[in-house]
């Protein structure tokens, strides 16, 4: 069969990381120095925060879903994460980390209970937790200790060999949780829900507890990056994380991961970050003037996900 | 006039049709027959434009046209009442029958509901079904839609010059005796303005309707009889080619089953909306065919052994343990498979490839700790691709986009490499070819001999007879009636049809 | 072809540097680049200018942004030359921005920012430094960090106490509202500073009223449309309760003065925040009865002057005493008296300002 | 069946009844909820959302999602406000020349949304969140972030001339949602949006051209997205790019929140003013019954949990996305 598939067809796999490349040599050939491994390493430890959450949000939009409380969620860890510093030291990092998972969870069960779509489920949950977090922080911006963000999270602000520690984490966050995608039981199950729910529920599996796992993992993730980025920012806010959701989707989404599942995944997240990161810094060496910056982005971001998306499975285009 | 000249269509390197020459007259009644999978439907979708064929030509009237879209089909007066539902369940009656013909009844941008609703109403006489046209679609019994069906093509007669030439998709198959010959009647009776396509399992009714009968067998048309000198025999034997002998379905390797040991039990189980109350036994080796028209109520047996709808009442046993709560999980656990009818929906993933999909029911058997074991996932897949000669390139071919005969394997290979000893078959062969078939018949066989129950709901009464041990037949939801079918012993088409309508 | 040439040649250079800076890493100054003072890198004869600032659709920080085009511009360069960088709100991506702006021109920067967020501060700053460019901060800094704590390359941080200003607007409410009545106040996004200091200043002025009764505070997050329903819903709590509002800001003030016209009150006291050109405006028309003018023209000018000279070598920070480092910003209360005059001079044009001189305006 | 029939008949009313159980329960609390001030006020902040949720009614009914409406309502609303003042500053002269054009505006940006997402075959939501990018900075280039003052008193008269009570601006949307619902329920277009909703490839099996279809949706989507931007300008005076801010989500809440299903073919403009007036109302009364602010947005989140619950029925449906 694979004959019949076009050249387009098989390359199409190849869009994503293409793109990405293409975007680094343009860039590139206006400035040569943007492709030097320190500032590509540099640009990419900026978007650890970003990656952690758009890979959380990669499992809900690989089952056909979307989360939107993922920013909530992450502000409502800078606030938990700094005021429990002071009384928990690291474990502050696990008391934001079950929230996440918490808040998640919720967002799941009323999807696939209350049978809410998760587009209105999560926005609500996110008010929940933004709520929380300006509860929690007495509406004001917080600030972290010194001696007591070093001595509980000092490991993750360093850097080794001129390799931030943080952008280390991530990319063992990504390769955990690519490692969930293809190699265990719910990774399998979030695609199949994706592909085929119908034929999900018909080999016995229930559905359902997935559907929540996978919406508590975004949680969770969504948490990580308001710690990494409350670690990295020494403080929180109910607003610090404000401006990580639209990013957070389109990065996704630019990786080729569409909103109809089951397509896409884990590492096309990690490409599609990329090509934000890329695309943002651009309008720096390209000079962009203030006001044209939103409409390049638009613009970009048509053509980025005209070609990384892959229509050989949808069937209907809505 | 209509008329096909050595029409051709291959799908994905399948020939389909070959050559097929197809006339019909004005005012006749044509009778279409065939198993499934010997190309009706594509015939009929090339006739009223849905798939553009290959080769060969279409003529109306003796010119040649191109249907590039159903619509164009319906301009020159071609129009199809379809077997499977395709009045659009949120509008009402009379938008769907004039859905994408609403300009008569349109002034100054408006729709003028009353006007269109006459006109529905006059639709709707011709079918004589008397209901208000502003009735939301889904609301209507399945007869009813079938006769909505009917008249939103007879609604061309009013837009075509000219003939019209009407294709009727099995409309039998869901409408009771009195239902069907109301249809007829009106069949009959716009002779004068129509001609028809009669496509039916149901061979007495296309001997009693058609003036002609095309026989179509494996994408050609391999006869063309009078239906006044025809019979049913001589029909099935063309069909199938040969005398439906012992050997197709297998016979020769039916064995007894073992009557000692029951693996599912019914006990006066109240199906779930249904009200009526089942009783069944399946052993240890056993196939037992549940036979009824559609819509008679065997799918929601099925589907509440498998746990996907609860009972009102009575007591399910598997293997003796009565089961308190239902989920397919559940049934799973305890052995229970289910080959949906739906297939590329239900039964495979299509985007995933043939180990995930045989692993899909078990995902327990193969990871550690959550863990997946791809080595083991791929050698499970190799042997069961050996074991059934499944036609893949490897296992990492993606099912979706295999033959409907290698999806139906994967599925199978799915249940009994997860040493499911229940299997629900819901219409396995559907849409397969001839030797897919006998392959799929090879495996029920192969099952039973292991000690595996069956339970399945056939495509066709001949697959039924040939397979099964037991039958049962379903009317409105009830068995009415237990038949032995041991070789030799067979009961016939009409000993059961008779309890069936 | 020349850029490939020329990027052989850099990469040996930074290439040196990677392994300099590992060698560093591993002698355990794992935080280095934060600490130390004196990393300031060489000066540069013609350092990039850029402000990083919130968004394009407020007129405070178009206000902030045309003072940064007079100052470039007064350096005989077109204003093409600054460069904006809009963090719409995001800490993320102000931080991203400024990241992406160092790695490009590396020390070559003069950098004024407010960035966003009070915890965003310092990250700023640190990365400032440690690419050896120069920076001025406005609004947004946590209190443990300082200018002097990083030599020459944190250059200033200006903020602008809002504790005194509010409470006169909130006195100028209530001599208005005859010394008695009920009074509502709306804030802004509830966790930023401006809006908890010009709370505590309308708290303050207060205690001095004891016949003024607080009716109730909430925040409406700077935004008009938000001012519109929060004071519609305010009417049908309070009705005719309400004596004067009190608003944080005046882009809340639009909206609380369109939720009164609506009822046909045209004539309820009203104060506000910023100065911005159309509450000077509405001041002078008796629809506002005072705002508070901060000077982001100037703000906006000097700040990138400060980073601007700082980096040029024109004058060394680390030389200026500590009230120099970090400053109050010009404070000036605009009434229904003064408001035509006021007007006159600071909106209508704006007033030449020696962008030399840079602690001219500085309110202490 | 009949019971089946009777609970889809009464499910129809449940948005309707959440909101009288809403009115009632703020009523409990502060009485003066209860008053046709407060129930004008709530019209005024409602208007300008309604219409572009009832722009998006259209798209969602379809099956599809539009998220550009921040961006389309920001550079319809400074178009609109630089014309009017630009022909004399009075839609009393040649400035009402403006809403025409305004309106004119909306359309095309809707055609250019429904044109990536049909030719280019880009699912909606994609197409238009990045449309919505490119709006906004439209808005932003056109003004340059400065505001646009609108200080016509026959326009503003949408505002401050109130007739039984209510502005006129609520008579004005009312008339809008009349013509929604006329293009809704009594053309040829408005039916086939539910065709296509209820079942896309029937739809297309019939010889509708779909595609076609969703362009004008999309096209229909950004007229009345212009309407809300109009209807925001004359209840502030002020035209700016902030103006088109959160109508997204809170659009978007609204329609499902009055009974419209994300998934297409159900619901209508009707159920939209239940689900803006829900919206609105519990806005206006969280801050009547002197709610914390910080609660507002969890509780709001709660409410809307509660509607859509209640608002599902959830037999018909075996999954949701």
């Amino acid at each position: 069969m694979s004959g019949d598939l076009t050249l387009t067809e098989r390359m199409r796999r190849h869009f994503p990381w293409i793109t990405l490349v293409s975007v680094l040599l343009v860039v590139g050939m206006k400035d040569i120095n943007f492709l030097a491994p320190e500032n590509l390493v540099n640009l990419a430890s900026d978007f650890v925060p970003l990656l952690i959450m758009a890979v959380g949000m990669t499992f809900v939009i690989y089952i056909g879903g979307i989360d939107l409380s993922s920013q909530s969620i992450a502000n409502m860890a800078t606030v938990l994460a700094t005021i429990s510093l002071p009384a928990l030291g690291v474990g502050a990092g696990l008391l934001v980390i079950v929230a996440g998972l918490v808040a998640g969870a919720v967002s799941g069960v009323v999807t696939t209970r209350l049978k809410v779509p998760s587009f209105i489920s999560t926005l609500a949950v996110g008010g929940i937790a933004l709520s929380v977090g300006q509860y929690a922080s007495g509406q004001q911006a917080l600030h972290m200790d010194m001696a007591q963000r070093l001595h509980a999270f000092g490991w993750l602000v360093g850097q080794t060999a001129g390799i931030p520690h943080a952008l280390v984490l991530a990319l063992l966050i990504v390769a955990a949780a690519w490692f969930i995608q293809v190699r265990m039981v719910p990774g399998r199950t979030f695609k199949a829900i994706g592909a085929a729910e119908p034929a999900v529920i018909a080999s016995g599996i229930r559905a359902e507890r997935y559907r929540v796992l996978a919406f508590a993992l975004s949680g969770m993730f969504a948490a990580l990056a308001g710690l990494v980025f409350s670690v990295r920012l020494s403080g929180g806010s109910p607003t610090l994380a404000e401006g990580f959701l639209l990013p957070a989707i389109v990065a996704v989404l630019v990786g080729g991961t569409p909103l109809t599942g089951g397509v896409g995944g884990v590492l096309n997240t990690l490409i599609g970050t990329m090509i934000v990161a890329v695309v943002r810094a651009s309008m720096i060496y390209f000079s962009i003037p203030a006001t044209g910056q939103q409409i390049f982005f638009g613009v970009v971001l048509i053509i980025a996900i005209a070609t990384t998306i892959d229509r050989s499975k949808m069937r209907i285009v809505k | 006039m209509f008329e096909l000249k050595n029409v051709e269509k291959r799908y994905m390197g399948v020939h389909v049709l070959k050559g097929v020459d197809f006339r019909i007259d004005d005012g006749e009644i044509i009778g279409l027959v065939g198993e499934n999978g010997a190309g009706k439907s594509t015939l009929m979708k090339v006739m009223y434009g849905a798939v553009q064929h290959d080769a060969g030509s279409v003529l109306v009237d003796g010119a040649a046209v191109n249907f590039r879209s159903p619509r164009d089909a319906m301009k020159m007066g071609v129009g199809m009442v379809y077997q499977e539902q395709s009045l659009i369940p949120n509008l009402t009656v009379m938008e769907n029958i004039f859905l994408g013909f609403e300009k008569p009844f349109v002034r100054f941008g408006a729709i003028r509901w009353k006007k269109m609703a006459q006109a529905a109403r006059r639709q709707l006489a011709k079918v004589k079904l008397d209901i208000d046209p502003a009735t939301i679609t889904s609301h209507l019994t399945f007869a009813q839609r079938q006769l909505v069906e009917l008249a939103k093509v007879l609604a061309l007669e009013e837009r075509v010059e000219g003939r019209l030439v009407i294709l009727l998709d099995e409309p039998t198959s869901v409408l009771s005796r009195d239902e069907i010959d109301l249809l007829f009647s009106v069949v009959r009776a716009l002779r004068r303005r129509a001609s028809f396509i009669f496509v039916s399992h149901r061979l007495d009714e296309i001997i009693d309707l058609s003036d002609r009968i095309y026989v179509l067998k494996d994408g050609s048309v391999v006869d063309v009889l009078d239906a006044r000198h025809a019979d049913i025999g001589t029909i099935q034997k063309k069909m199938v080619g040969r005398d439906i002998n012992t050997e197709y379905y297998r016979e020769d390797r039916q064995a007894p089953y073992d009557e000692d040991k029951v693996l599912l039990e019914l006990d006066h189980v109240r199906i779930a909306g249904r009200g009526n109350d089942v009783s069944l036994r399946l052993h240890a080796g056993e196939v037992l065919a549940l036979v009824g028209v559609e819509g008679s109520g065997r799918e929601p047996i099925l589907r509440t052994i498998f746990g996907m709808l609860k009972p009102e009442k009575g007591t399910l046993r598997i293997r003796g343990e009565p089961m308190r709560a239902f989920s397919p999980a559940r049934s799973v656990a305890h052995g229970v498979g289910y080959v949906p009818r739906e297939r590329k929906v239900e039964g495979i993933a299509s985007g995933m490839n043939v180990f995930e999909n045989m692993t899909l029911s078990q995902m327990r058997n193969y990871s550690r700790g959550g863990v997946l074991d791809i080595g083991a996932e791929r050698a499970l897949a190799r042997e069961w691709i050996g074991k059934l000669s499944i036609k893949v390139p490897s296992e990492y071919a993606d099912c979706g986009n295999l033959s409907g005969g290698n999806q139906q394997k994967v599925v199978l290979a799915k249940w009994r490499s997860g040493g499911s000893e229940i299997i629900l078959l819901d219409h396995p062969t559907r849409g397969l070819d001839i030797g897919a078939k006998v392959d799929v018949y090879g495996m029920i066989r192969d099952m039973s001999a292991a000690g595996v129950g069956i339970i399945l709901v056939a495509d066709t009464l001949e697959e039924a007879i040939g397979l099964s041990h037991t039958i049962a037949v379903i009317k409105d939801g009830e068995i009415r009636k237990w038949f032995n079918c041991q070789p030799g012993a067979k009961p016939s088409l009409y000993d059961l049809i008779q309890h069936m309508v | 072809m020349s850029f490939i040439k020329e990027y052989v040649e850099r990469q040996t250079l930074h290439r040196r540097n990677l392994l300099l800076m590992s060698a560093y890493g591993l002698c355990g100054a794992v935080l280095g680049a934060a600490a130390g003072p004196g990393r300031a890198g060489a000066v540069t004869a013609n350092p990039r200018i850029a402000w990083s600032y919130r968004d394009r659709t407020n007129p405070y920080w178009n206000a902030i942004v045309s003072g940064g085009n007079a100052f470039v511009r007064s350096l005989g360069m077109p204003e093409s030359a600054l460069i904006n960088l809009i963090n719409e709100g995001s800490s993320e991506k102000s931080l991203a921005d400024i990241q992406s702006l160092l790695s490009r021109y590396g020390s070559g920067v003069a950098l004024a920012v407010d960035p966003n967020d009070m915890p965003n501060c310092r990250p700023v700053v640190e990365a400032v430094s440690k690419a050896g460019a120069y920076v001025s901060t406005i609004w947004n800094k946590t209190d443990d960090l300082h200018p002097w704590d990083f030599g020459d390359n944190y250059v200033s941080h200006m903020t602008w106490s809002d504790v005194g200003p509010s409470e006169q607007t909130a006195r100028v409410l209530f001599d208005a509202m005859g010394g008695k009545g009920g009074v509502v106040h709306l804030g802004g996004i509830a966790s930023n500073n401006p809006a908890i200091e010009r709370l505590a200043g309308f708290r303050n002025a207060l205690k001095a009223y004891p016949n003024i009764q607080l009716l109730a505070v909430q925040a409406a997050d700077w935004d008009t449309q938000k001012a519109n329903q929060v004071m519609s819903g305010f009417l049908t709590r309070y009705g005719d309760s309400i004596k004067g509002v009190h608003c944080a800001s005046d882009t809340m003030a639009y909206g609380v003065i369109e939720a009164l016209r609506a009822e046909g009150i045209e004539d309820m006291p009203v104060v506000s925040y910023d100065g911005n050109p159309q509450a000077v405006e509405l001041v002078t028309q008796g629809k506002i009865l005072a705002t508070v003018f901060t000077n982001p023209y100037w703000a906006g000018g000097i700040t990138a002057a400060l980073a601007y000279y700082a980096a040029t070598g024109a004058f060394k920070p680390s030389a200026e005493p500590h009230e120099h480092r970090e400053f109050l910003g010009p404070t000036i209360l605009v009434t229904t008296k003064d408001a035509r005059e006021f007007k006159a001079r600071y909106i209508d044009t704006n007033p030449q300002y020696d962008w030399k001189n840079f602690w001219a305006l500085a309110s202490k | 069946m009949n019971r089946f029939l009777a609970m889809d008949a009464l499910r129809k009313w449940v948005p309707l009844l959440v909101l009288v159980g809403l009115c009632l329960f703020f009523t409990v609390v502060n009485p003066n909820f209860l008053s046709l001030r407060n129930f004008a006020r709530i019209a005024i902040s409602a208007t300008p959302a309604l219409m572009v949720a009832v722009g998006v009614t259209f798209v969602i009914l379809m099956g599809s999602i539009d998220l550009s409406m921040e961006g389309t309502v920001a550079v319809c609303a400074v178009l609109f406000a630089l014309a009017l003042n630009a022909l004399g500053g009075s839609i009393a002269g040649w400035g009402w020349v403006a809403i025409p054009g305004a309106l004119l505006v909306g359309a095309a940006l809707g055609a250019v949304n429904g044109m990536v997402h049909v030719m280019l075959r880009i699912p909606s939501f994609m197409a238009s969140l990045s449309l919505g990018f490119v709006g906004i900075g439209l808005s932003l280039l056109i003004t340059g972030g400065n505001r646009i003052l609108i200080d016509d008193p026959l326009f503003r008269s949408l505002l401050t001339v109130r007739v039984w009570g209510f502005p006129l601006m609520a008579y004005a949307a009312l008339g809008c949602l009349l013509v929604a619902w006329f293009i809704q329920d009594h053309t040829t277009m408005g039916r086939n949006f539910y065709a296509v909703g209820g079942a896309e490839d029937l739809a297309r099996a019939s010889g509708l051209d779909v595609g076609r279809l969703r362009i004008i949706g999309f096209v229909l989507a950004g007229v009345f997205y212009a309407l809300g931007a109009i209807f925001a300008v004359a209840r502030l005076g002020i035209a700016e790019t902030e103006t088109g801010r959160n109508f997204m989500f809170m659009s978007i809440t609204s329609v499902v929140v009055g009974g419209t299903a994300l998934r297409g073919g159900a619901g209508g403009v009707w159920n939209t003013l239940v689900g803006v007036l829900i919206v609105n109302v519990i806005g206006n009364g969280m801050v009547v019954i002197g709610l914390a602010d910080y609660f507002q947005d969890g509780v709001l989140g709660l409410l809307v949990i509660a509607a859509v619950y209640l608002s599902t029925n959830r037999q018909s449906l075996s999954f949701v996305k």
